[in-house]
Parts: structure tokens; C-alpha cells; sequence
């Protein structure tokens, strides 16, 4: 088991964005959260990289990340009047993807702040 | 490959002046000879080489907050359609990333210098430039109301300031050196201006805004930066200021410079009553000092969001407008106002201001000095720039518009008595060929051999604005981006970059000064360089 | 200032990180040197790290700013009035004075102001607030945002659409009207046909009309977990967990871009390279647009 | 002229955008001209006759039947004639109208006669919220022109309105005449709360008692002589303004003291009987 130890991690938690954070990590999970407040040591530790869930579910059953992605490829295209929400829990480089992505289709683009 | 045959060719860094030649192009460079590929016949049509904006705000996070703050501009302005493979935008006041990409190709303009960064926000602006499709960019790092700097020309530093405006560049990933209002935007943390060059700055004991000023300027020289210290000098916008900015120029103490939109530095009178144009002894001082450039910032009547590191400025600008304010600190580096503005032929100093811009670039006799610019979006919208270019072209055209202008304004401008008319080689200096060589991007601007194929092609136009505002072709980097007003191509422009020298120990140097007063980590600071897509790296030589 | 908020509980290190404890060179005493107040229907965690507590009544945010900026301004308001806010006139006054005697005054406000009754014109008031300060000394604002990277996407949102959220695609340009395209609006009158849900759980949060209609139209889901929302979607995918297992960026709240460095390898595809992917298949089939269609661009 | 008549046949599955609904665009077309005008369902490109039946041609007088709740931009801009709704409409009724005049009978959505300069826009029912409002980040709201719902209205009625004229016979919610500039509304029924919030000019008057902004100092009770003008001219609209001194009279109050605004409030003050 190698333990790795990454300095000046960034916490997405809050908005703070802290990223003065220490995390020591094994390969499935990260053990510790150094200089994390509460909530970001809750958040770094409750994740796990164990395959806890299948890839992909289509109508509730499991399938894989290609026919995943060709399903949601052909409804969002069918679609009149399509949305792209949330954003929130994800990187930069994926909004950037999403907001070409509803560019793409003509449809409806909104994040959490709307609420 | 691609060649260009039979038209009248402009390309003052080769000294040549509407000659018809062909121009032959492979890899995106020019060439001698090619044999292949396309041929655009351009008989009768005119070739400039691709226009160059010397200062330009398209990306960052000050345009993107003028952005949020004008949806009512978004709605009435051009709506970029998306297509399959091109994706949507708007113009207008702030336009969307994309959009300020197929706009500035659109009227011919292919590189451009995004001239306000904070070292904070540059992986910020980076990402947006990496948005702007078709134009080569590159950005300029605000230093002169960074505290840590400041403190060390306070403490008298020199070396140590030196070294960290070089670390400070690289750690940017920018071209060089702007200042703006130097001490005048860190007073402004504590509400105050700078207005006196030699008064020591809000918050310091005896540094003063020309301390800065002659630092920055010998630091640019010494650090070997292909672009001279850019200067945005106190007290902007206001009446009387020439006194200002003629004490800047001589804190230059004989260094080169680039003296930012000197429109708005070049008033006289003692308040907004009395307000006049000074634009004679400004020019003069150009005319007499080769070591110095400038760009316009010229004002055109409408519409348009004014933004700019000159906190102090822009909340006068407000109080004077009672309209929408956006004010943003970062940290202590710098900080941002923005304001939505109206000029109008009708208002006295807004007649004045326009008439100013057009002055400078008729009266500084060499347009290898001085440059086509609005300050966009601050003057007016980097779009209008044919405009310009026609106000410069035609005289009457110039004396049909003062007729639209207050009675009261004769006194006060000297426009009327300028007769001087720009050549098509001029315009190809002062858009293109001059703000290239000020930049120092010496393979821009330039049609000779080896250098960008970055062309421009017009159809020769009786209708100036119209000819500059409909190029029937532009070429960037040897590939086809805009044919009569359709965008071809949308291909992914290079970022500028300086790495200028500075000692091994300045990262341990300046490690606790940071963490003492920044709320992120050091080692996050720096922008890296995989972000940047398609980099141009500078190496500099330091100059002793 | 603290308005509506509570970091004490929900940005734990607000306080001792950035806002209230940290020396610099102006403030060499730190936490002594400030005066932190704060403004909340209730005495929270944070009350306890304020130097002044104001309870305003629920609900009277917006009259309370307004008051003060009134107050500044020396314009009169009536004892009376002034105390329906829970507030006294004299409460008022007094804080007006610190604010305006503050060297640098800067107001943060929660989702107490920006989430209750007035929503959003309440946050304006607060900055229209802190604007006017500054006709008195330096005064800035900001929302404190709660969710990780909500502030990426509004950034991103707006260089590329030149609107921060609430946008359609639908004439082939970015048009935006909250309210009208806002998604809770959108899901609760039924108008869109599929949604494309990342990053968020709108099954366990949004009202119960547009989590059913949610439910009616195919769903798309992109998570690192199986959510509620995936529950109901027609299709759900498992990503890689930002910062975590994905790398990338994300945007302080106050517009700053963080370097994200994750500590663990996922067995997962990340985010961006799913949406990515989603986007190669839709490129392959016919373009939405009719061939040569003159979109005419529609104000609003 | 003979009246134009459409039958909504298909009713949309997502918001369809209209704005071809409008006497301008059907004053000078053919019956097949008319059919084939460009409709947005969501995003597709429709004709309007995938979704109307259309009867008669070059009119300006038009009748529209059917649930148009999903049916937005009805009447923009327009500048002539006359639209009269049997059924309920969605959002943007009557949006930056020049002129002519909309009657709808059933509800309306938000922006109803949002920045709109001049014309009638009657409305039966319920409307929605921002009624006469200046769109996001505009500086104006309605310029000119009279809206008139029967029933109750949303959020920001008026938001930033400069002139012209809105009534609600309903209740209004919060924020009635937010950020007003000018022109007048009308409150047969009374508002929530924050009503003339950051007033600066105009004038609201309420039948109803209604909540006071903090901001809003009650200045006398008197009837001004406007009101009598006003009266008159609601009259002709089917609406009785009371001013007759033997009824009563109105308290006045003035603010938005935050801006500092000199808008007005009047809200009657019945003498009882």
C-alpha cells in the first residue's frame, strides 16, 4: 500500500476554495485532510475511488459508459427544449464543456445560482 | 500554400507603399515562392498586413464583470449565430470571448494585448484568451500598485524590485509591464487618490507615484522586456492633467515607454467648466522624444462600459453618471471600477474628449508613434475602429462632424485648423506595422520575408469606414479566416509570453512576504504553463 | 460585516483564513483591529465572533438596508418604522458611524439575505449599500457563496455567453431572463423536454413539481454517486469526483481560479471528459439548425 | 377590414415563441403568407400553421382562440390594430408595443407590456409578475402606453416605469413600483409588501390600505386634482377612481427617502358613512 502526500490541495467543499490543504492518501482513500475545517475533512474523507456504483445505468440498469453516452447523446438531440444545469460540484474544464455543450444543442443553461 | 497576386501592397516595415506585388505564403509564414495551393486574385484590391491593438481589455476578470453588468447591451447588439462546428456569441459593449475573436478578425485585426492583468487573476484571463478564437494575444502584468513591490521601492530596493517584477512576469505568463495610475489604485484601498508625482503615496512614508514611475520604466529597460513599461499615468480624465503627464514623461528619465490612451491625459483648464485641450505641448513632446509611443484612446460618440484599474477614477466617473458601478479589489495587487458611460456630441466634454484623441494622432507627426486605440471598451467599442480611421482619412468628413459639436467648443480644441489627412501607408503604420514594432513582435505587422502571414485585403472603397469595416479578406497565420464577411475558419491564436531573468533566490525571497499577506498559496500562485494553449515563449537579454 | 450568513458553521475559516483574524501590515493586530458585526435573524455560531449583533426580524432585510441608506444620506425615518425591524433607530446610527469611521469596510452576505423574501433585490440592496459608503471611505461587497465551484460557473458563463446563468440557446445565441429560463421556473411549467443534470442533485432539493417533471422527461445525470436525481433519470453516469479524484480548476468566491490536486485515481471518467464525449456524438448527428436557416435574433 | 382569425390546433409541448402573432406582420399578407411564418418551438423552426389553423388574410384585426399559456410574444412590438385573446397567453404580452391595443381573455404570464411606448393592453384575468417592467439590467420599464388587469399581478410590477399607466384590480405582490420613475399605477385591490421600494418619481395610489416602506414619510390627506383627470379617464375603461370629497380623500406619502426619491403614494382614506 503507497502513501502519497499531496501539499497545497485545494478544497471545493465551500466557496473559501481553501487550498492550502494536506492530504495524505493510500490508493483508495484519503486518510487525512490536513488544515481542512470540518467540512472539508468530511468532504475529502468521505469519498472513496472503491467501485461503489456501476459506470452507467440506463432506465435503473446497469450499463456501460458507451451506451451511456450514446443514450444521452440521442435524447438530448431529440429533444425541442433541452436543459444543462447544476455545475457546482464539478471542475472548470467541465463547465466549459457543459456550457459548449448546451451551445451545441440550442437549449436552456443554468447553474445553481438561479435558485 | 497560398498566394496573393496583383494587389497594391502596404507594408511601411518594408518601406513599401501601395506597389503591386504578389505575396506567396506556406506554413504560415511568408515566402519567396510557392507553387501550390490557393490563389486570390487581388488586382486592384489593397493588402495591409494584419492590424495590431496595442491596448485592448478583452479578457479578465474586468470585462467579464462589465459583462454581468450590461445584459440591457447584450440584448439590442449583433448576435453571433452559432453553426455546427462555430460557437454562438455577442458583441457589442463587452462582447463574449468568441465573439471579441470574430470581431476583431472580422475588421482585419489579428493580434492583440490585452494590457491589464493581475498577477492574481492570470490564470483567469488566460483561460478566457484561450476563448477568443482566430487573433495571436498576449497580456500585460499591473505592477505599480502591487504592496510588495511598492514596499520595496519604499525601502529603496532596487534590485530585489527588478528581480521580482521578472518573477512576477513569468509567474503571470504575460509580455510585460503595465502601470496604472501608479499609487494612485493602492490609495484608493483607503479611499484616496495619487494626484501628485512628487507627494509620498497614501500609506507609505516617502515613495511618490514618479519614485514608481522611473523604477518600472528602468526595470522594463534592464530586464531586456520586448515591450517598454506601458503606462496608464495619474490623474486620467481630468482637467488640467497635461502638467501630469508631462511630469510622467520626464520621470523617464530618457527610457523608452509606452504612454497608454493619452486622450484622456492630455487636458488642460482648472475644472470641467473650463476644460481644454492640450493636445500641442503633448505632441510636441512626442514629436521631440523618439524614445516614447502611444496609442489613441480615442472617444467615439455612443454607447459603451468603461473599466479600468483606476478605482478612484471610475468612482468620480459614477458620481457623475448616478448609473451602474462595479468596483473590485484584488487583494493587493490592484483593483478594477466599472462603469457604463454615454459620450454625446452634445455634452461639452465629451465633445472635447473626441476631439482630443483625433488631435494626438493628427498632430504627432510620426504614426510610427502613435496608435490606433480606443482603450476599449473605455472610448468606444474596439468594432468602431474603421470610424477612426475614416475621421483620420477625410478632413471634411472631420468638419462635417464639429458642426454636430457645442458652439462653445471652438476655444477649446484645435481640430478645425488640422488639415492633415492620412495616407493608406499611414494607416497601415499606425494599425498595424507601428504598434507591432512598439511590442516588439517584430514578425507581425510586417509582410516580409519570414514573418506571420497575418494579411488583411480590402476592396478599394470611396466609403472609408465602410472599406475598413468590410474586408473582402483576412488571413491569419497563412489560412483563410473571413471571405466577403463570412468567418471560414476559427483556428486557435498563439499567447505571448517574456521569460526575462531574475535571481535564483528570489522564489525564497518572496515566499514570506507573500504568505504574509496573500490569502492563497504561493506554490498556487503561479500560472503553469500547460494552461496556455499554443505559447510563444520570448527568452529575454538583459540590458546593463 | 457579516449579513445573513453564518460562517462560523457553513465557511469555517472565513473567519480565521481570510476575513477576520489574519495580520497584515495595516491591521498588525489582527482580529483587534477590525470590528466585525453581524446581521442575522438569529444569534448563530458567528454571533459569538462578532463584535456587534444585530437581530433584524425576518423578513425586514431589505427594509432595514434600506433604511440605512436613507441614513446616510442624513434623510429622516421615524423612530417607529425603524423598529419593525427589530432594530432600533439608535442601533442604526451607531453602526452607520462605525461604518463610516471604517479605514475599509467590506460586507459579506449569506444566503439568510439572498435566499428569503426579496431574493435578489435584497443582495442588490446590499450592494447599492456598499456603493454609496463609498462616497464616506473605501466599501465593498460581496455574496458568500456557498456551493464549490457555483462561482466557476457563473465566471465561465459570462465569458461565454455574456450572461451569468438563466441563459437559452434556442434562437442559436445566448439569451437571458431569470425567471423565464431559470431552471426551478423552467421545471415547474414543464417547458423543457430533456434535462442534462451535473454536479447537483435537483431531485433532493428542488420543489416537488419540477423534481416530477424531472422524472416525466428524460434525465441525464452526470455524479459521482448515484443521487435521488439519478434515481429518477433516464440515464446516469458515474464520474470522477472534482478535486478529489478529477483534476482542473475551481473559482473562489471571489473570482480567484484555484488549481485543483487530487490525491486519489478514479476508476471513473471525469466530468469533462464525459460531457466531452456526449458532445463528439451529438456533433455526429444532424445539426439542430435547418441548413441556411435565417435565425432572426429575438430581443430578450 | 375583415377580422383574422387563428385556432390554435396543436398545443405546444415547450414554450413556443410568437412574435409573428402581431396585426403588423399580418396587415399585408396572404392567407398562405400568414401560414407560413417562422414560429420557435423551442428551438425548432416551426410554421405557424403546425400549430394554428388561420382564417382570412391582410388584417390588422386579429382574433387568437385557444390555451396559449406556452405561447410567448404575443404582440411585440406591435405597432396597429388590434389582438383579441380567447384563452390564457404566456410571457411578453405586448412587449415593447408601439401601439393598437391586446385584449386577452384569460390570465397572462410575466412582462406583460414589458418596456412597451404606447397602446392598450387589457387583460381579464390574472397577470403575472413585471408588468410594464424594464427587462434585466435595462434602465427603463414601460414608456408610455395603459395595461389593465382585472385580476391579481406578481413581483416588480412597474419595475423602473418612466410614464404611462398601470391597474390592477387584483392584489399586487412585493415590489410593486420598484425603482418607479415616472408614470402612474393604479391598485384597486391593494399590494403585498414593498411597495414604491426605491421610488423616484410617479405615483402609485391604492384603494386598499397597503404596507409602508419604513422610507415613505406621510406627508397630508388631501384629493389632488389629477385624480380627477384619472378618474375620467379609467372611466372610459370600465374602472371608478373615487376623489369626491364627501367619499374621502387620500393620505399621501412620499419617498423612496433611500434614493432619496420624490415619488408619491396615495391611498384611500373612505370616510365612513
Amino acid at each position: 500500500m503507497t502513501l502519497t502526500v499531496v501539499n497545497n490541495a485545494t478544497c471545493t467543499f465551500c466557496g473559501c476554495v481553501c487550498d492550502d490543504i494536506e492530504l495524505h492518501a493510500d490508493e483508495t482513500r484519503i486518510l487525512k485532510a490536513k488544515k481542512a475545517c470540518v467540512l472539508g475533512t468530511a468532504w475529502f474523507l468521505n469519498h472513496t475511488v472503491e467501485r461503489k456504483y456501476p459506470d452507467a445505468l440506463i432506465d435503473g440498469k446497469e450499463a456501460t459508459l458507451d451506451e451511456a453516452i450514446e443514450a444521452a447523446a440521442t435524447h438530448l438531440h431529440a429533444a425541442d427544449m433541452p436543459l444543462v444545469y447544476g455545475m457546482s460540484n464539478t471542475t472548470c474544464e467541465a463547465q466549459r464543456e457543459c456550457v459548449a455543450l448546451a451551445d451545441l444543442l440550442g437549449g436552456l443553461l443554468d447553474s445553481h445560482t438561479s435558485l | 500554400m497560398l498566394r496573393i497576386t496583383g494587389g497594391k501592397v502596404y507594408d511601411p516595415a518594408n518601406g513599401i507603399d501601395g506597389e503591386v506585388r504578389d505575396l506567396f505564403v506556406s506554413e504560415g509564414k511568408f515566402v519567396a515562392s510557392a507553387e501550390e495551393g490557393r490563389t486570390i486574385d487581388a488586382t486592384g484590391m489593397i493588402v495591409f498586413p494584419g492590424g495590431v491593438d496595442v491596448h485592448t481589455h478583452v479578457a479578465g476578470g474586468a470585462i467579464n464583470f462589465a459583462r454581468a453588468m450590461t445584459p440591457e447591451d447584450h440584448r439590442r447588439t449583433q448576435a453571433f449565430i452559432r453553426s455546427q462546428s462555430r460557437r454562438s456569441g455577442i458583441g457589442g459593449m463587452a462582447p463574449t470571448t468568441f465573439a471579441t475573436g470574430y470581431l476583431y478578425a472580422g475588421m482585419g485585426w489579428t493580434t492583440v494585448n490585452e494590457a491589464a492583468v493581475p498577477v492574481l487573476s492570470a490564470r483567469h484571463t488566460h483561460e478566457e484568451l484561450s476563448d477568443i478564437p482566430i487573433v495571436d494575444k498576449s497580456t500585460l502584468t499591473l505592477m505599480a500598485n502591487n504592496e510588495i513591490m511598492l514596499d520595496l521601492m519604499e525601502k529603496g530596493e532596487y534590485e530585489r524590485a527588478k528581480n521580482v517584477v521578472a518573477w512576477y512576469i513569468w509567474a503571470a505568463k504575460s509580455y510585460g509591464v503595465k502601470a496604472v495610475n501608479p499609487g494612485g489604485v493602492a490609495a484608493w484601498k483607503w479611499g484616496k487618490d495619487a494626484k501628485q508625482l512628487t507627494s509620498p503615496i497614501e500609506g507609505f512614508t516617502r515613495l511618490t507615484p514618479g519614485d514608481i514611475i522611473s523604477q518600472l520604466a528602468r526595470i522594463c529597460h534592464e530586464l531586456g522586456l520586448p515591450h517598454p513599461l506601458h503606462l496608464h499615468c495619474n490623474n486620467l480624465g481630468a482637467p488640467g492633467n497635461i502638467s501630469t503627464t508631462l511630469d510622467t514623461l520626464n520621470h523617464l528619465d530618457g527610457h523608452r515607454a509606452h504612454i497608454a490612451h493619452s486622450q484622456y491625459h492630455a487636458y488642460g483648464g482648472d475644472d470641467w467648466d473650463e476644460m481644454r485641450s492640450e493636445t500641442a505641448q503633448l505632441a510636441e513632446y512626442f514629436n521631440t522624444h523618439p524614445n516614447v509611443t502611444t496609442d489613441a484612446g480615442a472617444v467615439l460618440f455612443g454607447d459603451t462600459v468603461t473599466i479600468t484599474a483606476d478605482g478612484p477614477w471610475q468612482h468620480l466617473l459614477y458620481k457623475l453618471t448616478g448609473r451602474k458601478w462595479g468596483n473590485l479589489d484584488v487583494e493587493n495587487e490592484t483593483g478594477c471600477g466599472i462603469v457604463p458611460y454615454t459620450y454625446r456630441p452634445s455634452n461639452l466634454v465629451n465633445a472635447i474628449q473626441w476631439s482630443v484623441g483625433l488631435e494626438l494622432l493628427l498632430l504627432i507627426k510620426n504614426p510610427w508613434q502613435v496608435f490606433l486605440s480606443t482603450d476599449h471598451p473605455n472610448g468606444g467599442c474596439f468594432w468602431r475602429y474603421p470610424e477612426i480611421i475614416q475621421l483620420l482619412m477625410c478632413a471634411d468628413f472631420r468638419t462635417e462632424c464639429l458642426k454636430k459639436l457645442p458652439d462653445k467648443i471652438k476655444e477649446r480644441i484645435t481640430l478645425p485648423e488640422l488639415t492633415r489627412e492620412y495616407t493608406l501607408y499611414e494607416i497601415a503604420t499606425s494599425m498595424s506595422a507601428g504598434p507591432a514594432r512598439a511590442l516588439g513582435l517584430h514578425h507581425k505587422g510586417n509582410l516580409g520575408l519570414g514573418c506571420d502571414a497575418d494579411i488583411v485585403i480590402y476592396e478599394e472603397d470611396k466609403d472609408v469606414a465602410r472599406m475598413f469595416g468590410h474586408p473582402r479578406y483576412v488571413i491569419k497565420g497563412g489560412e483563410v479566416v473571413i471571405e466577403e464577411g463570412d468567418i471560414r475558419a476559427t483556428p486557435d491564436g498563439h499567447e505571448y509570453i517574456s521569460r526575462p531573468h531574475y535571481a535564483p533566490d528570489t522564489d525564497e525571497f518572496l515566499r514570506p512576504l507573500f504568505e504574509d499577506c496573500y490569502t492563497m498559496q504561493f506554490e498556487n500562485y503561479p500560472v503553469e504553463m500547460e494552461r496556455i494553449e499554443k505559447p510563444a515563449i520570448h527568452d529575454c537579454v538583459p540590458n546593463s | 460585516m457579516y449579513w445573513g450568513g453564518n460562517p462560523a458553521e457553513c465557511h469555517p475559516r472565513h473567519f480565521t483564513k481570510y476575513a477576520l483574524m489574519p495580520k497584515s501590515k495595516f491591521l498588525p493586530r489582527g482580529r483587534k483591529d477590525r470590528t466585525a458585526v453581524l446581521v442575522d435573524i438569529r444569534p448563530t455560531k458567528s454571533a459569538k465572533a462578532a463584535d456587534i449583533f444585530l437581530q433584524v426580524r425576518p423578513g425586514k432585510d431589505f427594509e432595514l438596508i434600506t433604511i440605512l441608506r436613507a441614513l446616510i444620506k442624513d434623510q429622516k425615518v421615524s423612530e417607529e418604522a425603524v423598529a419593525e425591524t427589530g432594530i432600533t433607530l439608535e442601533q442604526c446610527t451607531d453602526l452607520i458611524e462605525r461604518m463610516k469611521k471604517a479605514k475599509f469596510g467590506c460586507v459579506f452576505f449569506g444566503m439568510g439575505l439572498s435566499m428569503t423574501r426579496g431574493k435578489h433585490m435584497n443582495s442588490a440592496a446590499l450592494l447599492t449599500l456598499a456603493a454609496e459608503m463609498n462616497a464616506f471611505t473605501k466599501f465593498v461587497a460581496m455574496p458568500m457563496r456557498g456551493h464549490g465551484n457555483v462561482t466557476g460557473a457563473d465566471v465561465i458563463m459570462r465569458w461565454q455567453t455574456g450572461y451569468p446563468f438563466g441563459i437559452t440557446f434556442n434562437r442559436g445565441y445566448p439569451r437571458y431572463n431569470p425567471g423565464e429560463f431559470s431552471t426551478v421556473d423552467v421545471l415547474v411549467r414543464g417547458d423543457a423536454d430533456a434535462a442534462f443534470i451535473i454536479g447537483a442533485d435537483p431531485g433532493a432539493t428542488m420543489p416537488q413539481p419540477a423534481i416530477d417533471h424531472l422524472a416525466r422527461i428524460p434525465t441525464i445525470v452526470l455524479d459521482p454517486h448515484v443521487t435521488h436525481t439519478s434515481n429518477l433519470a433516464k440515464v446516469h453516469i458515474t464520474t470522477a469526483p472534482a478535486g478529489i479524484a478529477a483534476p482542473g480548476t475551481a473559482y473562489r468566491m471571489d473570482e480567484i481560479p484555484l488549481p485543483l490536486k487530487p490525491a486519489l485515481k478514479s476508476p471513473y471518467p471525469t466530468d469533462e471528459e464525459v460531457v466531452r464525449r456526449i458532445k463528439q456524438a451529438i456533433v455526429k448527428k444532424p445539426f439542430w439548425m435547418p441548413e441556411g436557416a435565417q435565425m432572426t435574433a429575438a430581443q430578450v | 377590414m375583415n377580422k383574422l382569425t387563428l385556432r390554435l390546433k396543436e398545443q405546444p409541448t415547450v414554450p413556443l415563441e410568437a412574435e409573428v402573432l402581431s396585426p403588423d406582420t399580418f396587415a399585408e399578407l396572404s392567407n398562405e403568407e400568414i401560414r407560413s411564418k417562422t414560429v420557435y418551438h423551442g428551438k425548432r423552426q416551426c410554421r405557424l400553421d403546425d400549430f394554428f389553423d388561420v382564417d382570412g388574410e391582410r388584417s390588422d384585426d386579429v382574433e387568437i382562440h385557444g390555451d396559449l399559456h406556452r405561447v410567448r410574444w404575443i404582440g411585440r412590438e406591435m405597432s396597429r390594430g388590434r389582438i383579441t385573446v380567447h384563452g390564457s397567453v404566456g410571457m411578453h404580452l405586448g412587449a415593447y408595443m408601439k401601439g393598437g391595443e391586446i385584449e386577452v381573455h384569460g390570465n397572462a404570464s410575466d412582462w406583460i407590456g414589458a418596456e412597451m411606448r404606447n397602446g392598450l393592453i387589457r387583460v381579464h384575468g390574472n397577470g403575472g409578475g413585471q408588468i410594464g417592467a424594464g427587462y434585466r439590467g435595462s434602465l427603463k420599464g414601460m414608456r408610455g402606453g395603459t395595461i389593465i388587469v382585472d385580476g391579481s399581478a406578481g413581483l416588480e410590477v412597474g419595475m423602473r416605469m418612466r410614464r404611462g399607466m398601470i391597474v390592477l384590480g387584483g392584489p399586487a405582490k412585493d415590489f410593486t413600483g420598484l425603482q418607479m420613475k415616472g408614470g402612474t399605477i393604479v391598485l384597486l385591490a391593494g399590494a403585498e409588501i414593498r411597495t414604491g421600494a426605491w421610488m423616484m418619481r410617479g405615483t402609485i395610489i391604492s384603494l386598499k390600505p397597503i404596507q409602508m416602506m419604513p422610507t415613505f414619510s406621510y406627508a397630508c390627506r388631501y384629493t389632488p386634482d389629477v385624480l380627477r383627470v384619472y378618474s375620467r379617464r379609467l372611466k372610459e375603461l370600465g374602472v371608478s377612481l373615487p376623489y369626491a370629497p364627501q367619499d374621502g380623500a387620500y393620505k399621501l406619502y412620499s419617498g423612496d427617502a433611500s434614493v432619496p426619491g420624490k415619488g408619491e403614494i396615495l391611498v384611500w382614506d373612505a370616510l365612513s358613512a
